[in-house]
């Protein structure tokens, strides 16, 4: 079975650059040129990426 | 007004002494209560593995899944219940309450948070149901009658949530201008060098924050008695399994 | 006003119905909740035996130990909570109540009661945390806000005591002159025969009663709807399960 | 060892009756000339009567 490359398009620079074949929703990435960072969607097979704007809540108690 | 946090180790040694010595301050307290030795007692019970989220920096907390809330919210209404029970029968009229109850805590979700995953990788997950507390209800839990809260607060979408004691009886101090925030703990107070420190300024608490000697609950308790401190509130840190523990923590025995 | 009790067979197949019809009512009504699935799915998770006691007669009926009576309160209150979540969502702010909460339900606790034990012999035992309601607050369970009940009241000594969930419903239904009590289940009313019988007059149901056709719960229900219609009370047994329960049991749907 | 036999007065007649050996705390016993009814008591040894009114509790639910 031939493995299938995913690769994303940085929505800031447009480099196109690929993830690591195991990667897993709501992963960090970072676009190797600009360094923007992305949250990895995945939904159906279908990968997107969503902008981090590390706007995550701090560990609860 | 006088907010007193019976903490879960008062709860699970012995909460009578704080029963027995609230009456008198019906008309001018506010009680907000933990129980997390109950909560993890039956999850024990019900075979409930606990599960860990790990937060870049290494820090660890415990994830609040659907099963996890059920429990939590379970044992700390059998608490309060319990509480409310016991001051009817010293003729104290009390309520209970959770944060759903009038919409009186209302809090949002953390919906997002980062982890490291097993391997290594940074990854965004549901934060589970934990909440982060955005409004308080002050008029619906002032007295009378006396309020007991339990530290569950409600979402927008209807879901209940797990949020922090310590942090829920701060806010609510701050949101009914509470002059007090007394909290009933198994310790006298503060212990530095083996001895209760008696008082603290905001700029002393901040300052022991840093230092060696205060960890985890202690050290979330201080930077809160720092930041009280500046809002105008006296935190008083007590033990609330010797008699008359509210009398003691006002009249200056812990911290 | 009106009384609505949801049964225990709603509560743990599917609520969501009575709570999307509720706040309509939410002015009128005051809710009264049973659970003893989730009561008794809890007790088994825990590996707590049921117990038993013989009556002369030869019925039984559940002994309710202090631990049983912790998974009781337990179980009602996360159910209790869920409702007014659920509701806070829909926008309705609901107070969820014991009997405990303001002493809206003190009961005597049943101190003894006649057994056959195993010898055969009769022996008068303590009855457990099973409480019989002597008072109802009914000023401060009228809406505004909507209330939600649980089976749970209170002793003058400050006991939590578990509490027929029907009859208590019935009870508040007396205390508050409400002019209708709907008791909501799984079933869509009193099937004699094979179908829904439409009305009954007091006399009828009494009647019933006393044929083979009716058993357990349903003949106290029953009985309870005799006495109601008495009191000027209209009993409705109807489905809690179907699209708006509430307003199909107050448009003559069930019995 | 010699049975211990456990009599009891009847508070109405005045009858001495006899309990069974293994009696427990909580029996009903009755007196068996006027039929008066009892609750057998039984606490740290010493056995009494105590009027037994029927005043017990219904069954719960
Ligand atoms: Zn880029
Ligand atoms: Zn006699």
């Amino acid at each position: 079975m031939a493995t299938q490359k995913l690769v994303v398009k940085c929505n800031v620079c447009g480099t196109e650059f690929e993830l690591p074949e195991d990667v897993m929703d709501g992963e960090i990435t970072s676009c190797p040129t600009c360094g923007a960072r992305y949250i990895v969607r995945i939904k159906g097979g279908a990968v997107s990426l969503e902008e981090f704007k590390g706007d995550v809540e701090d560990y609860g108690e | 007004m006088i907010v007193i946090k019976v903490g879960g180790s008062v709860v699970c040694k012995d909460v009578s002494k704080v029963i027995q010595n609230l009456p008198k301050y019906a008309d001018r307290a506010i009680i907000v209560h933990g129980g997390g030795c109950l909560v993890n007692e039956m999850l024990k019970r019900l075979g409930i593995e606990p599960k860990f989220l790990t937060h870049p920096g290494g820090l660890t907390s415990r994830y609040t899944d659907l099963e996890t809330l059920k429990v939590f919210v379970m044992a700390m209404s059998w608490i309060n219940k319990q509480i409310v029970a016991s001051l009817h029968a010293l003729g104290v009229e009390a309520l209970g309450l959770t944060g759903a109850d009038l919409g009186v805590v209302r809090a949002k979700r953390k919906e997002k948070v980062l982890i490291v995953d097993e391997r290594g990788r940074q990854r965004v997950v549901d934060g589970g149901y934990v909440g982060r507390v955005v409004h308080i209800a002050a008029d619906r839990l002032k007295p009378p009658p006396l309020k007991v809260l339990s530290p569950i607060a409600v979402s927008e979408k209807g879901e209940l949530l797990n949020v922090d004691g310590d942090q829920l009886a701060f806010d609510v101090a701050k949101a009914v201008g509470a002059r007090q925030l007394v909290l009933l703990s198994d310790v006298d107070g503060l212990i530095i060098g083996g001895r209760v420190v008696p008082h603290l300024t905001a700029e002393e608490a901040e300052e022991l924050v840093k230092s060696e000697e205060v960890r985890g609950g202690m050290k979330r308790k201080l930077l809160m008695a720092a930041e009280a401190a500046k809002s105008g509130i006296e935190v008083v840190i007590s033990n609330g399994l010797v008699e008359n523990p509210i009398d003691v923590a006002l009249n200056g025995s812990g911290t």
